[in-house]
């Protein structure tokens, strides 16, 4: 039977093609100091000046560095460190006159960058090499996040305080109805070369801003060279064109990025010194080596988690966080790394993220929004109602801090004894529903209308795990007798939602641009009302007089009692429900060098060693495929078949009489 | 010694009423070079016999029960399926009736009779196509047939083509299971006369089964009669077709339509072959028989001893039934109800010499062209089916529109009852043309003209109960008032076509083919018509129920003043019933006239041919 | 044979036209540009006049009867445009896509076709047997099996329980065919159920034919009977079948290719519909489309190839 | 006063529903594959589990409210809803799955209970409803307009036949899962949305199927025959034609239900199904996608949604295969 011979030999010859193991990689690749990674997302573009998502910002930061870097070893008290810059810049008192106010008190900062820098070698460049990089290619940067065509996320940022900045954005926008291209040439007051000194370059502010270090530590103000602006035009996105210690080599969409080392790379070298214990852990190892320590990085899309967990368990991953599906399988119930993880050569590290959790109430809204005592009430009793501990356990697996205000540990201003008394949970609710009742609805019903309250919750939680978050909440609220409605949509259509103001409950999360505590004091300020970044609309204008105050001020005691005096204001008002502070739980295979999460900085790649020879050895000891079931049931097929080849013969020897053979005989 | 001789043969189908016994204890010889007819009406069992012969019964319902298939001296019953394989094909042939699907449409010509070969390890390569060609060229089918598909062949072709394939091994024994039903009767005389050539030349015995008894009296050297499940009668043809014992025999003889019946009844067989899954224990044929008696019902007639030269399964040649001694007579018909006209003439010809001035329907110039191919982008092409045809029919007479298949005899019909709209031409129903008609005058006129047609299965819908059927028909042209009245009126239908009352609450599907005609005529009466036309009413029909249904007709246009539009390819029912005859050919009417002259002494060629291709039982 | 491809093709025009009506009805008429561009800009706070600037920069700023002879001619010209969410050129995309798609997509379409009619050849054989009764039976339970689950089940299985193949992703060239085995088997597989029962019908109906009565009495073998004349004709039937499951085969790659990551145009479409990319689902309905139409062309020809009696004019 | 109103479209539907069996069975064709299929013991199984869903489908949709602020509970959530628990918790385990410090559970649960702490058993009732809505309401939908499409295109030919045969082969012509994408992108989430959707691209099959018949069955002599008794067009499509095409319509329809059902997972998994918070297997399935990759593994969720549609399913499968055969034509004549 010919097709069953083709079946078979086909089925062998797909074997023969799949039988060089479960390897994603390609054969010997693992074995070199290549750095393995995954990522959920596509990056949608490597652009400085329009990235803004996480997983673009960590591929980008090692691309397309900027004039200061975070310290990566220092997470006890975040540092920045220079990159580019050649010293730190400096600030200086500027007064200036505005028309019609007159005087106002700005600032003016100085950088020096390092005379060495080049730009990576590409084909935008004249003979295709990287040419060195000067003061003008940092202040181009500032131009394009001015144009709108790059719709740079972070342009208000600098609108507001660099001087001249605002009208650019404006004369650019005009420009553009108008149908031509934004302006990059008529020079702006805040923004200024040096005239004899081509490596350094001034930055003019209409008001104190001591963030501003931070800012020049994002990719937004890392240097760009014009020419590949003008070489790539709308691809440009897929292009980033840099000076960091990586380049990006290869970029197949959904499929693989890599990134190779930059020959014209600054020269840097790995810290030699880090917060207290760091030593111990042997994070010190690598100290004074050039920078990057691996070769390569190969970051593999894989959208399905799943897929990515397993995948890490094979050794084809070197790093994963602990998730809510893995937790079990990893963590013993002590918290600790269990025993099996710890034999299969992985090793557990929790850290410290910048990121806070919370409720918001939309404060313009007729049922929870307002500022008389029995709002503030109502919000009060539905604050107690949510219990932070549940959320941990549940999402977190535990890990992380039940948040009582807006400001996370590691920042300046965070209180570890700090209480905020809506934010501590009583099982029986008493004061909740005390609280409840003198808002005006006992066990949730009006005292009115005699309806029952109902909120509603927008959210974006389609997903599984989003399922089990919606139903905590509810029954959480609707213990105190209020009627939670959750409406999920997808992501866009809630953003449009929040963004129409037609809203009462939402939840969010503020991960840190910088670490300070403006950015997140920020949060309630009134006049960053939506679409700036107060979700909620809290507009309290002796709290918005307290944080002009605070914003211009360097970390001390005065700035630290300001900002419990905000903390107070802001708790009995209960525009938030604080909900976590997250904490983070990473494995990494021994093979990995040490290192040490970061809270903030995005520029880790660069410090990851990796022993690829220990890392083949053991993807092999692994993976070694299980064949038998396949053979087994193959050989049960063909042994079920047999029996019908007997009915075939049969079939062939059968006859359609019944007759009696003996009847045949007596009649011949 | 017999080439093949069957005894006792049993074969039994499970089916979901029961176990079904189609040939139950049959026995025949067939010598070499001589031919077999096994007649009968359909259900008799006579194609599962055929089948049986090559063990091709359809498994696993089926199986043989018993008996003996001896051929050459071989016990074929004995034999595997296995061991079989290398007899069929090769010393026993099989051809069938549908050549349209009994060919594999996807194998051109030459590949099938190559592979009769093939199997068979008779011939290979070059020899094998040459010997396909050969036998081609026998069977008259051109050889350029052998690289051609069966679609792209003729159905009388194909049908050579099958015997072809069927002959290239020079089998000694061939069965034809209806070989001619399917085709038109010129070419089922090719056909009839090439088997018989082909027999005298190889010498190969052939077994005929057949329905038709003009078949059977040109052809077969003897005939066995099969009548529910067994052979009731045998005998040499002459013989049979001189002195019919068995009454079965004799009455499906009677009920030969034919000029010399004209303007009598014909003899009738009221009833139906009994089911397979209940053969009744005596007589099978008792409750259809006109001769039975007292031990008819009790005793199942021997079967006669195999010495007998004219065998006939029946009490009335049993001398311990039969005390009289008196064998039957041929059966006379019986007399007609309308008084004794024998000379078929005279009645209805007076008739038509007071009413021949008035036409009832004339159609003058009718034109029907059909687009052959058309979309879009190009230009449509058309076909002429119907070509100028002008005939008329006076009141209460019978225009006959006799052709082969294709000649657009339905279509003129469709198109007179305005159910196709005519390219050309003009229709007059009592003078009055019939597709300008718009609106009620339009509604009116389907009071006036009815249609029944061919296909009794196909005519009745078969989601409605009768009486859905005839309420609606009544209930759409307003005839009588709602409820009681109408019921009468249905009631009174359907006796007046021969069935009773009960039959109201049934399905159509619970009715014989005869008497769901007889539902589609009492519909079509429903509304009163003038004006009958009559689409091959008959021809999906057995001889037996023929016979009733040209009664029926008949019948009704005496009682009913009505006139009919005949249309039919069977020249003996033209024969028998109709006044005026138009042959048709090719959308064209060659020859029209008065039936008698007509037939007696036909103008054309092409009525010739149709004339002398039609078998007649020779009595 | 060649007119009637010209008329295939020239008969397609007035169904694209139609198509891409419909798509301009449903993105511009049902979901106009405005709210696209807030679904796009949303996450970056949208005002009317950002609004107005992106709809300017993806050149949906028309009026509706512009709009829609810009949306007309450009589909028909194949000028896909640039995503809504990345500003990609589409094409760059569906070039590079459209490689695993095709070897994804051509293995599923031929192994499966070859294990179906395996299966329907060897249930048809034996017939009435144990064998056939396995057959049909493994059929309809794979028939209700959910797609989502097999695929999760036969990662799990194939993948991580027996590590033989990888888990997911792709590289280009031979080596591809290492990450196909998994998503080609499990799409095999998916379809093999519903393919097996309706191929088995198809002969068993042939198989009751009057010409296979006539092989018979010829005394062909009952297994040239099967494999010449049944197989044969049944090709009919299924050629029409397989084509006719072009669009399921859509369906598969859709989730074979974002479950295991493969980077086709499957991959691309899902990716699209989560970040509400109207341009890219705008252009893969029409591109769809268009193979559908391709494919359907070409099993008239295959028709015409394995059935005598049609021919094309 | 809303609460009569949403319980009498189920109850109404049943009443229709039992109606219109009562009446087939009185036709011959209809009590003959009612005999055939007594006589078939898989289908009367497959029937009495079909009817069992439907049951649980129609206690789910009779609901009403204790008070006239509560939630409208229905049968299903009076009868199956479990207290929750604070998370997972495996099948009749006493303690919850998968947290660091094991709680103990509240009541004992057959399939144990998902990550908000529902029962399994409770949710996958819930997912019936859905299921037979979105099997029955889009063939609801799907089914008239195909017949009234393809029945007028086959009766009157010509243009009509033209217009409606343009208008599907162009809806044919797009990938039926692309324009399923497409519309639901642009209708977004949920039920309703989900029936429309699924509706407009699955008529088209059952068209183009009433469209032949049409064409066959106006050719045939029984039609003419009516025509020539000078019965309406009208009449002829309601009372001629359309009883002959039921037989492939409940065919196609029942073998068709199926296919929609599994459509509902598939979507799901694209985010493109019902909305979250509606009961659905589609949805419990995605959800497993993540829970199968922890270790243990959490397998009962997904274990009860496949289940419970595969058995649907097959039931479906089988009882459309034993109704084909049971008023196969070619058995009929």
């Amino acid at each position: 039977m010919f097709s069953r011979r083709r079946f078979w030999s086909g089925l062998a010859f797909l074997f023969l093609l799949g039988g060089c193991g479960n390897s994603p990689y390609p054969t010997g690749l693992t074995r070199e100091s290549v750095y393995f990674m995954s990522q959920q997302d596509d990056p949608r573009k490597l652009d400085p000046a329009s990235s803004y998502r996480a997983n673009e910002g960590q591929i980008l930061d090692v691309i397309c560095p900027s004039y200061y870097e975070y310290q990566p070893l220092k997470t006890k008290k975040i540092q920045l460190q220079l990159m580019l810059g050649e010293r730190e810049a400096e600030r200086e008192s500027y007064p200036y006159t505005v028309a019609g106010k007159g005087k106002v008190q700005g600032e003016r900062w100085t950088f020096h960058i390092r005379h060495d820098l080049r730009f990576q070698d590409d084909p935008c460049f004249p003979g295709g090499k990287g040419r060195a990089i000067t003061a003008k290619d940092f202040l181009y940067a500032f131009r394009r996040m001015a144009d709108p065509a790059n719709a740079s996320p972070v342009v208000t940022f600098f609108s507001d305080k660099v001087v001249g900045f605002s009208d650019l954005v404006e004369r650019n926008a005009k420009l553009q109805k108008a149908d031509k291209g934004a302006d990059y040439v008529t020079p702006i007051k805040g923004l200024q070369l040096d005239a004899t000194d081509p490596y350094t370059f001034r930055i003019v502010l209409n008001q104190p801003f001591p963030q501003l270090r931070y800012l020049m530590a994002m990719h937004f103000t890392s240097p760009m060279p014009f020419e590949a602006v003008t070489f790539y035009g709308k691809e440009i996105n897929q292009h980033p064109v840099g000076c960091g210690p990586y380049v990006l080599q290869e970029w197949t969409p959904k499929r693989r990025i890599a990134l190779a080392v930059n020959p014209n790379r600054p020269t840097e070298f790995y810290p030699s010194e880090g917060d207290p214990g760091d030593k111990e852990k042997g994070l010190l190892r690598d100290a004074g080596k050039r920078l990057p320590l691996a070769d390569k990085v190969v970051i593999t899309n894989i959208p399905e988690s799943t897929t990515g967990w397993n995948l890490f368990l094979q050794g084809y991953m070197d790093a994963w966080g602990v998730t809510q599906t893995n937790f079990q399988q990893v963590m013993t119930q002590q918290g600790a790394l269990s025993p099996e993880m710890k034999e299969h050569d992985i090793r557990l590290v929790k850290s410290n993220d910048l990121w806070v959790t919370y409720f918001a109430f939309n404060m313009s809204d007729p049922v929870v929004g307002g500022y008389t005592p029995q709002k503030r009430k109502l919000r009060q009793a539905i604050s107690l109602a949510l219990n932070s501990q549940e959320f941990i356990e549940l999402f977190s697996m535990g890990n992380g801090l039940a948040a009582q205000s807006i400001i996370p540990p590691g920042i300046y201003g965070y209180d570890p004894k700090y209480h905020n008394p809506y934010r501590t949970f009583d099982p029986k609710l008493a004061k909740a529903k005390q609280l409840l009742k003198e808002a005006g609805y006992p066990n949730g019903i009006d005292a009115k209308t005699g309806d029952r309250l109902t909120i509603y919750y927008d959210n974006a939680k389609i997903e599984a795990a989003g399922r089990q978050y919606i139903g905590l909440i509810s029954r959480q609220i609707e213990a105190l007798g209020i009627h939670l409605e959750s409406r999920a949509q997808r992501d866009v259509v809630w953003q449009n939602k929040i963004e129409g103001n037609d809203w009462q409950l939402v939840d969010y999360g503020w991960i840190a641009d910088y670490p300070d505590a403006e950015n997140f004091l920020f949060l309630l300020y009134g006049p960053n009302k939506r679409p700036g970044p107060n979700l909620s609309g809290y507009n309290n204008p002796a709290y918005n007089r307290l944080f002009e105050r605070m914003r211009a001020m360097n970390d001390g005691p005065e700035r630290l009692a300001l900002m419990h005096q905000m903390r107070q204001m802001v708790q009995e008002d209960c525009p938030l429900i604080y909900l976590q502070e997250v904490q983070r739980m990473s494995l990494y295979y021994n093979w990995l060098g040490a290192n040490k999460p970061h809270p903030i900085a995005n520029t880790l790649l660069k410090y990851r060693a990796v022993n690829g020879e220990q890392r083949a050895q053991l993807q092999t000891k692994w993976n070694r495929p299980v064949v038998w079931p396949i053979l087994m049931f193959g050989v049960v097929l063909v042994l079920g078949s047999l029996p019908a080849v007997q009915v075939v013969k049969h079939r062939h020897n059968r006859r359609v009489t019944d007759r009696n053979p003996s009847q045949q005989e007596v009649s011949a | 010694m017999a080439l093949l001789k069957v005894e006792n043969l049993r074969t039994t189908i499970r089916t979901r009423n029961g176990l079904s016994r189609p040939v139950d204890g049959v026995s025949f010889e067939v010598e070499a070079g001589q031919t077999l007819a096994i007649v009968g009406e359909s259900g008799c069992g006579k194609s599962m016999t055929a089948l049986s012969l090559l063990q091709l019964v359809p498994e696993p319902a089926g199986r043989i029960q018993s008996g003996h298939v001896w051929f050459e001296g071989r016990d074929l019953l004995g034999l595997t399926w296995e061991e079989m394989r290398p007899l069929r094909g090769r010393d026993m042939a099989m051809i069938f009736q549908e050549p349209m699907t009994s060919l594999n449409p996807t194998l051109t010509v030459g590949q099938q009779i190559i592979e009769s070969m093939t199997v068979h390890r008779t011939a290979r390569g070059k020899e094998a196509h040459r010997r396909a060609l050969e036998s081609l060229e026998r069977v008259g089918v051109r050889a350029t047939a052998m690289k051609q598909y069966p679609h792209e062949l003729s159905g009388g072709m194909r049908q050579r083509v099958m015997i072809a394939m069927a002959l290239v091994n020079r089998p000694k024994f061939l069965i034809a299971d209806e070989p001619t039903t399917a085709l038109d009767v010129t070419v089922q005389a090719q056909i009839l006369s090439l088997i018989s050539e082909l027999q005298k030349e190889t010498g190969m015995a052939v077994l005929l089964i057949t329905h038709d008894l003009g078949v059977v009296s040109e052809v077969a050297d003897k005939v066995a009669v099969m009548y529910a499940g067994q052979i009731v009668e045998s005998a040499s043809a002459r013989e049979l077709f001189a002195k019919p014992l068995h009454p079965y025999t004799q009455a499906l003889l009677a009920s030969l339509p034919s000029r010399s019946r004209r303007g009598r009844d014909l003899a009738t067989l009221e009833g139906r072959v009994p089911e397979a899954t209940a053969w009744p224990a005596a007589c099978r044929f008792e409750q259809r028989c006109l001769h039975r008696f007292a031990a008819c019902a009790l005793h199942a007639p021997k079967e006669a001893p195999p010495e007998a030269s004219h065998p006939a399964r029946c009490h009335l040649y049993d001398p311990q039934f039969n005390t009289t001694k008196v064998a039957a007579q041929p059966l006379v018909t019986r007399p007609s109800r309308i008084g004794t006209n024998t000379d078929g003439d005279s009645g209805s010809a007076a008739q038509t010499g007071q009413q021949g001035s008035r036409a009832l329907v004339e159609v003058r110039g009718l034109t029907k062209d059909f687009p052959v191919r058309g979309s879009i982008l190009t230009r449509a092409q058309y076909q002429r089916a119907v070509d100028d045809v002008n005939f008329s029919i006076p009141r209460g007479r019978t225009l006959a529109l006799v052709g082969e298949s294709g000649s657009g005899k339905s279509t003129v019909g469709l198109m007179i009852l305005d159910l196709l709209d005519p390219t050309g031409g003009e229709i007059l129903l009592d003078g009055r043309p019939v597709s300008a008609r718009r609106g009620p005058d339009r509604f009116a006129l389907r009071r006036q003209m009815q249609i029944v047609f061919q296909d009794p299965y196909a005519s009745l819908n078969a989601r409605m109960t009768v009486r859905e059927m005839l309420h609606e028909a009544l209930g759409v042209h307003s005839i009588g008032t709602k409820g009681e009245d109408r019921e009468n009126r249905a009631g009174a239908l359907l006796e007046d076509v021969g069935l009773s009352r009960s039959a109201l609450d049934r399905y159509p599907h619970q009715f014989s083919g005869g008497q769901r005609q007889r539902i589609a005529i009492a519909r079509a009466l429903s509304v009163n018509p003038k004006f009958i036309v009559l689409d091959e009413p008959t021809s999906a029909l057995d001889v037996s129920v023929q016979s009733q249904i040209l009664n029926l007709l008949r019948r009704l246009q005496q009682e009913h003043d009505l006139t009919y539009l005949f249309i039919t390819h069977n020249l003996g029912v033209v024969d028998y019933f109709a006044d005026e005859v138009a042959v048709m050919q090719r959308g064209k009417i060659v020859e029209y006239g008065e039936a008698n002259t007509l037939f007696d002494a036909p103008q054309q060629d092409y009525t010739r041919n149709l004339l002398s291709a039609v078998p007649t039982v020779v009595q | 044979m060649l007119r009637y491809l010209l008329r295939r093709v020239l008969y397609a025009v007035p169904v694209l036209l139609g198509v891409s009506l419909a798509t301009f009805i449903l993105f511009y008429g049902i979901f106009p540009p405005e709210q696209i561009a807030r679904r796009n800009l949303s996450a970056k706070n949208p005002t009317s006049q950002q609004i107005q600037e992106w709809l300017v920069a993806h050149d949906y700023n028309h009026p509706l009867p512009q709009q829609f002879k810009k949306h007309m001619t450009e589909l028909m010209l194949l000028r896909f445009g640039r995503s809504d969410s990345t500003g990609e050129e589409i094409w760059t995309r569906i070039k590079t896509g459209a490689g695993p798609s095709t070897i994804i997509a051509g293995l599923v379409f031929t192994a499966s076709l070859a294990t179906r009619l395996f299966f329907a050849l060897w249930s048809a054989y034996f017939r009435a047997t144990y064998v056939d009764t396995w057959i049909t039976l493994v059929s309809v339970f794979l028939m209700s099996v959910v797609y989502i689950v097999l695929v999760i089940a036969g990662q799990y299985l194939m993948g991580k329980v027996l590590r033989l193949f990888p888990l997911a992703g792709y590289q280009s060239g031979w080596t591809a065919f290492r990450f196909a085995v998994l998503p080609v088997i499990i799409g095999v597989i998916s379809g093999l159920g519903g393919g097996t029962r309706l191929f088995r019908t198809f002969m068993l109906e042939e198989m009751n034919q009057d010409y296979v009565r006539t092989a018979r009495a010829k005394g062909v073998p009952e297994s040239r009977i099967l494999f010449v004349h049944v197989l044969k004709n049944a090709a009919i039937p299924i050629i029409t079948s397989t084509v006719l499951a072009i669009p399921a085969l859509m369906l598969g790659s859709l989730v074979l290719e974002s479950f295991f990551g493969i980077p086709g145009l499957g991959s691309y479409t899902v990716d699209a519909i989560n970040a509400q990319d109207f341009a890219v689902v705008r252009a893969m309905v029409f591109l769809g489309t268009l193979l559908y139409i391709a494919g359907a062309i070409l099993t008239d020809v295959c028709y015409a190839l394995a059935d005598p009696r049609i021919r094309l004019e | 006063m809303l609460d009569w109103l949403s319980n009498l479209f189920p109850v109404l539907v049943v009443v229709v529903g039992f109606w219109s069996v009562r009446r087939a069975l009185r036709q011959p064709l209809w009590a003959e594959a009612w005999r055939r299929l007594k006589a078939n013991r898989l289908a009367l199984i497959a029937l009495s589990v079909i009817g069992v869903y439907a049951l649980v489908g129609f206690c789910d949709s009779i609901a009403w409210r204790n008070d006239k602020n509560a939630n409208s509970l229905s049968l299903i959530d009076r009868a199956f809803s479990r207290p929750a628990e604070p998370t997972y918790s495996a099948p009749l385990a006493n303690k919850t799955f998968g947290e660091p410090t094991p709680r103990a559970l509240q009541g004992r649960h057959l399939l144990g209970t998902d990550g908000t702490g529902q029962d399994v058993v409770y949710l996958t009732l819930k997912g019936c409803r859905t299921a037979l809505i979105i099997g029955g309401f889009t063939l609801l939908i799907a089914t008239p307009l195909a017949l009234l499409l393809g029945m007028l295109a086959g009766y009157f030919g010509k243009r009509v036949d033209d217009a409606v045969q343009y208008t599907y082969t162009v809806l044919d012509s797009i990938p039926n899962i692309l324009l399923l994408i497409a519309m639901l992108l642009v209708l977004g989430r949920g039920l309703p949305q989900l029936c429309v959707a699924l509706g407009i691209t699955s008529w088209v099959g059952l068209c183009r199927l009433a469209r032949g018949e049409t064409l066959k069955h106006r050719e045939r002599e029984y039609v003419r025959a009516a025509r020539a008794l000078g019965i309406s067009h009208g009449r002829i499509l309601m009372h001629h034609i359309l009883p002959n095409l039921l037989p492939i319509i409940v065919i196609s329809v029942t073998l068709g239900f199926s296919g929609l059902v599994l459509s509902e997972a598939i979507l799901s998994y694209l985010q493109l199904g019902v909305a979250a918070g509606t009961g659905s297997w589609g949805n419990m399935i995605d959800a497993s996608r993540l829970e199968l990759a922890r270790d243990p593994v959490i397998w009962w969720n997904l274990a009860a949604a496949s289940a419970a549609l595969f058995i649907l399913v097959l039931a479906f499968n089988l009882f459309g295969d034993a109704l084909r055969d049971a008023i196969d034509p070619r058995l009929n004549s």
